[in-house]
């Protein structure tokens, strides 16, 4: 049995299928999320697939302020996918609502409506760093207590790990 | 499909062929669109009215992030607008770079669209080597600005960032690469017959159609209608530079791909004249931070079009009112014509054709459909599925519960 | 029939070449696509485990089942993909001139095996009763009455050359007489096109068209079925490319069985390459384009080969 | 007749040659030195104007005054936009952007980037400010 | 005589009771004071003789106790005309233009949605651009708008605008 789960856990970290969801950015982090699925960066190396349905996605990567618009949308493609599931904030709005805090018809990041698993700042977030982002998300799953996989950063001290 | 009884489908927001939330609703007869709605909005973020209570340092950054792949097009329109008002007369140093940004994201931007044409149309292959060799323009701005988009390069009375000499050299490297390949480019966008079948004849435009529905930028050149804003209100240094706006009468997709990739071969030389060219002196003046009261429009060609900033001070530190048209609002009109008796498969490549830019569009609009109920619910696509089917005999109404998914079985 | 003769045919239906074989051949298969795909395109691709992580993630999500859907049919639907393709696999003749399993015209039940996991695919899509589905699904039906035809006739061909209805029938005669095989030639090119169109594969990818119809049929399926369906697709492959295999390279099937298999390896393997390479060189066409695609080049060209075989055979009587 | 196909030669000599991927993560290529990344604070320098937290436009960072003429900076790299105006309106260089652009984290929380002030005696011997190990 | 002051003298010509209100910015840039009751013929007259047959966009503005409406007009090569006109906020009445420019159409539900214009011979039509679940009589780019106000509203996407 254990091996059992071994083996699943392996399977689900060799190949995450990516939805992706823009919730109201700027086009930014969405050219570079698509940037990183081309040659240079190459995400199929680590088994990730951009998927058109929610049905078939794994983590949903989402990017951009989320506005009232878009929330309803955004809940019911998260209702769509199938367990497990996992949530990606690309980009400084997306963690946080960045520049745009304070528009009257923004809310403030991702988290404010879906529980999001890894957030990957910059304005845009290069493909990099997205890259890196997918690799710590991952890296979390395999090591289960999750902050663990995260270094330290190198200067300057963090804020808790969790509250 | 049997052709009896129409079927709607709603397309987004969130459709693999749109990379940004926009929601379209076809009304299909088989495979052919008989009718289109559109719904933008999904990204109106109320830019306009944020920009009233921000002061003019911090709206540069904002305006620039109106839309991420003509950000710099965008901040320049704004920034210019606040230099008229202010009345500052810049080096021309600073002119000439804001300049050569522009095009090399014209570039980037032309690039990009070519590659998700090929994707619209299944031809990844396309995409994939379009976007490696677009790489090598993200470097030279990345090397040039400080970062690949959003490049936070205007300031009011100039621009943040010189360019060295070494730089010079690596731009005019990295064109030589660009234009080689955009040269093969060239050779498979009119040679390759799978593209080609896919492309011409699709989304007509006629002449007079693309003036009445005030189409712009390759939209627009791709029907033969010479607009561009850099020959007609020449802005930065374009009065001093020369180059042709490139036009096709094709009127259809096949067309604006012409349109875009000879714009190329035009921005490659525009970048070979400005690094030639580019006059020595200060890049930035000193700009004050409360700018005076005044009004000043100012109009630019972005990769997608015309963009329309207009800026009115009051004396303060922030604007008393800021207003953008983006292209893609003028575009847009012409979609839905574009679209008509056209096949289902068409749609992708059709919206995609004017190189729609809805972040742009919806920093503060979103246009209602024309007519119809716009977007549809899960529940209201099943309803009319099963109201389909009776009208061909068969009777789901039994099944027709409401939708839960999150049941596993 | 003795218990040692049964006990041979559940080994060779369940392990080997049976369906534990086709299974980690067609995961072989879909990695070879995928890695040549990737480096046709300048890029790395996916590690060699891919398409087995696939699977088993698949495998291990939960299942989501439209609440307004008929749950039997489906679940039912992969499984019956999956074994259609399987069974057909069993009346080829791989590396020898006869299969495990062959009676006279089991040619015919091998085309239509492989008919049924395209109609699944639509009975799957329709009855999903989302939009994209049943659009998916009705272009499934379009595409398959489009290439079926070139399919049959230049599979014909052959057969009619051999003079007989059986595989293995058609395997000896061509093993006795190769030089004929080099007269279908041009059947060859009509059937790889049509297996493009069965496999739906780029440039016939319509009813799975990712920008235009999300994901066709399998819009709403996940989870296990979702895997089941993918692993039948795969399958669909090898068993296609096996059938092509089989009927227009008829090479050395008589040098023993290893020299047999390691020759059959290559055939299948030069065969998902040309399909790579296809599907990274097209663009998609449209479903109106592929119809008349297939009727007004296709299927004459198809015929044309036909005539020829009467011709030769004619010639052959007198 | 024109065969499709055009890009062929192209497609079968990528084969050949070696793929134009990156081997990040696992190679990492240096940025180019504009590159606008974290954030760096050196406290010794700050002299409290503020004129950052006045010009950022996605209020990211925040000057606490800790003592006489004692700064500290509370960065929120979840909502700084790395457009690096505060480094230029600085007067006395004390911002800088690092080139460190890998900021992923697992949780909000750890994005609060916080720079003690130094006490005054310490000599401003290196710019960086002192090693703190994340609190947990 | 440059262009811009051609197009200056034959609109003045045309309508004496603009003179003195048109003003030469800079180059391409002509701004005209209209009353609010002769613009339209103004802006026919621009658009059909002095061929500015381009409407690049209309802002709308909030002067305090006014609304005002700028039309932009561009030539196809060449000069921007903006026709500057004021209405009292109490009764603010446009003619619509989107009868001669289709695109107006959408600029002028934008006045109406966000300023609280009054345009007259709109086509019938969804309301635009805010959402359904918008507040009626919330402007938001009126100045002394607040934010606030949508605080109590549910956020959802309107199905059917």
């Amino acid at each position: 049995m254990k091996l059992v789960e071994k083996i699943v856990t392996w399977a689900r970290i060799k190949s995450p299928w990516i939805l992706h969801f823009n919730t109201g950015a700027c086009n930014a982090c969405d050219i570079e999320i698509i940037a990183a699925l081309t040659p240079r960066y190459d995400l199929e190396r680590f088994g990730v697939q951009l998927k058109g349905t929610p049905r078939h996605a794994d983590v949903l990567v989402c990017s951009g302020p989320v506005t009232r618009q878009i929330k309803d949308r955004l809940l019911r493609i998260y209702e769509q996918m199938a367990e497990p599931k996992f949530v990606v904030a690309v980009g400084t709005c997306a963690c946080s609502g960045g520049v745009f805090k304070g528009c009257y018809n923004v809310t403030s990041g991702i988290d404010s409506v879906l529980p999001v698993s890894a957030y990957i700042p910059g304005c845009p977030a290069s493909p990099n760093a997205i890259i890196d982002g997918v690799v710590k998300l991952l890296t979390s799953l395999e090591a289960k207590e999750e902050v663990a996989a995260v270094k330290p950063q190198i200067s300057g001290e963090l804020g808790p790990q969790e509250t | 499909m049997p052709n009896s009884g129409h079927i709607k489908v709603p397309i987004g927001p969130q459709h693999p062929a749109l990379k940004e939330p926009e929601s379209f609703l076809l009304t299909l007869d088989g495979e052919k669109i008989i009718h289109m709605g559109v719904r933008l909005g999904y990204n109106h973020r109320g830019i306009e009215k944020a920009c009233e209570a921000r002061s003019y340092i911090q709206c540069i950054y904002l305006i620039e992030r109106v839309c991420g792949i003509c950000s710099h097009s965008h901040s320049t329109a704004f920034v210019q607008a606040v230099e008229e008002v202010a009345g500052l007369e810049l080096p021309r140093r600073a002119l000439y770079i804001r300049t050569l940004i522009g095009e090399l994201e014209r570039i980037h931007s032309h690039l990009l669209w070519l590659g998700v044409a090929g994707h619209e149309i299944g031809f990844d292959t396309l995409l994939m080597y379009t976007w490696r060799d677009r790489e090598v323009v993200m470097d030279l701005l990345a090397s040039l600005t400080g970062n690949r988009v959003n490049y936070g390069l205007n300031t009011i009375g100039g621009v943040r960032r010189d360019v060295s000499e070494e730089q010079k050299q690596e731009i005019l490297k990295a064109i030589d690469i660009l234009e080689e390949r955009t040269k093969y480019y060239v050779t498979v966008a009119t040679e390759e017959i799978t593209l080609i079948q896919r492309l011409s004849g699709v989304g007509v435009v006629s002449h007079d159609d693309a003036v009445r529905l005030a189409a712009v930028g390759p939209t627009a050149r791709a029907s033969s209608v010479e607009r561009d804003v850099r020959r007609d209100d020449p802005y930065a240094a374009y009065g001093e530079l020369d180059f042709k706006v490139v036009t096709s009468d094709h009127n259809d997709v096949y067309g604006r791909t012409l349109v875009r990739v000879g714009e190329l071969m035009e921005s490659f030389s525009l970048v070979r004249q400005v690094v030639k060219n580019m006059p020595d002196g200060p890049v930035t003046i000193k700009a004050p931070r409360k700018i005076p009261a005044g009004e000043a429009l100012s109009r630019y060609e972005a990769p997608r079009g015309e963009d329309v900033h207009y800026v009115r001070g009051n004396g303060s530190e922030k604007p008393e009112r800021v207003k953008v048209r983006a292209p893609t609002l003028a575009n847009v009109q012409a979609v839905a014509h574009m679209l008509k008796d056209r096949y289902l498969a068409d749609m992708a490549i059709v919206v995609a054709a004017i190189d729609p830019c809805f972040s742009c569009t919806d920093r503060l609009i979103s246009v209602a459909g024309a007519g119809g109920r716009d977007i549809m619910t899960w529940d209201q696509v099943r309803a009319h599925g099963i109201e389909w089917y009776r009208r061909s005999g068969v009777d789901f109404t039994e099944l027709n519960r409401t939708f839960s998914t999150g049941e596993a079985k | 029939m003795t218990a040692g003769s049964v006990l041979y045919s559940l080994f060779y239906m369940l392990i080997f070449p049976g369906f534990l074989f086709l299974v980690v051949f067609a995961l072989a298969a879909e990695y070879i696509d995928r890695k040549l795909h990737a480096k046709l395109q300048n890029r790395v691709g996916p590690p060699w485990f891919q398409p087995l992580a696939d699977l088993i993630k698949l495998a291990a999500k939960e299942d989501l089942i439209p609440s307004n859907v008929d749950p039997l049919l489906f679940r039912i639907t992969p499984l019956v993909a999956l074994a259609a393709t399987v069974t057909a696999f069993f009346y080829l003749p791989l590396w020898s001139t006869t299969a495990p399993f062959h009676f006279t015209g089991d040619l015919i039940v091998v085309l239509y095996l492989l008919t049924i996991p395209t109609v699944t695919f639509f009975l799957a899509g329709w009855y999903s009763r989302s939009v994209f589905s049943m659009l998916g699904a009705a272009r499934c039906i379009m595409q398959l009455f489009a290439y079926e035809i070139p399919l049959f006739l230049s599979i014909l061909a052959p057969a009619l050359l051999a003079n007989t209805w059986s595989l293995s029938g058609m395997a000896a005669f061509y093993a006795l007489h190769p030089a004929y095989a080099a007269l279908n030639v041009i059947g060859l090119l009509v059937a790889m096109v049509s297996l493009l169109g069965k496999l739906e594969k780029v440039p016939f990818d319509i009813p799975e068209a990712e920008t235009e119809i999300v994901a066709g049929s399998f819009t709403e399926y996940s989870g296990r079925l979702l895997a089941i369906f993918r692993l039948a697709i795969g399958i669909e492959m090898v068993v296609g490319a096996s059938l092509i295999a089989a009927v227009f390279l008829p090479f050395g099937l008589n040098y023993g069985p290893v020299a047999g298999f390691a020759l059959y390896l290559a055939k299948i393997l030069a065969i998902v390459c040309v399909l790579a390479l296809s599907r990274t060189l097209f663009a998609r066409l449209r479903i109106d384009q592929m119809i008349n695609f297939c009727w007004q080049v296709a299927a004459p060209v198809a015929f044309a080969q036909l005539l020829i075989d009467l011709l030769v055979k004619g010639v052959l009587k007198s | 007749m024109r065969w499709p196909g055009k890009m062929v030669r192209q497609v079968l000599f990528s084969v050949v040659r070696k793929p134009a991927t990156e081997q990040y993560p696992f190679a990492k290529a240096p940025q180019c030195e504009r590159f606008r990344g974290k954030l760096a604070f050196y406290a010794e320098k700050c002299i409290g104007c503020k004129l950052c937290m006045r010009d950022c436009p996605a209020d990211a960072i925040e000057i606490v005054k800790v003592g006489d003429k004692q700064f500290e900076a509370h960065i929120d790299m979840a909502k700084c936009i790395y457009c690096a105006q505060c480094v230029d309106s600085c007067p006395k260089k004390a911002l800088e952007a690092t080139q460190d652009y890998e900021l992923a984290q697992l949780t909000r929380e750890r994005l609060k980037l916080v720079y003690h002030a130094k006490p005054p005696v310490v000599p401003a011997a290196d710019n960086k400010p002192e090693e703190v190990a994340p609190k947990s | 005589m440059s262009e811009e002051e051609t197009a200056q003298t034959l609109l003045q010509d045309q309508f004496p009771f603009l003179a003195g209100k048109i003003s030469i910015q800079r180059a391409r840039r002509i701004w005209a004071e209209v009353p609010a009751e002769s613009v339209r013929q103004v802006f026919d007259f621009a658009v059909d003789r002095l061929k500015f047959n381009q409407l690049c966009t209309i802002t709308g503005l909030d002067e305090g106790e006014n609304l005002a409406v700028i039309y932009h007009l561009a030539r196809e090569i060449g000069a921007t005309l903006n026709l500057h006109t004021v209405v009292p906020k109490a009764n603010p009445v446009l003619y619509t233009v989107s009868d001669r420019f289709p695109a107006a159409d959408c600029y002028e539900r934008e006045l109406v949605d966000l300023l609280g214009f009054k345009v007259e011979g709109l086509p019938p039509g969804h309301r635009y651009p805010l959402p359904d679940n918008w507040p009626a009589g919330q402007f938001p780019l009126r100045k002394d708008w607040d934010a606030a106000i949508l605080e109590g509203i549910p956020d959802k996407e309107s199905d059917n605008a």
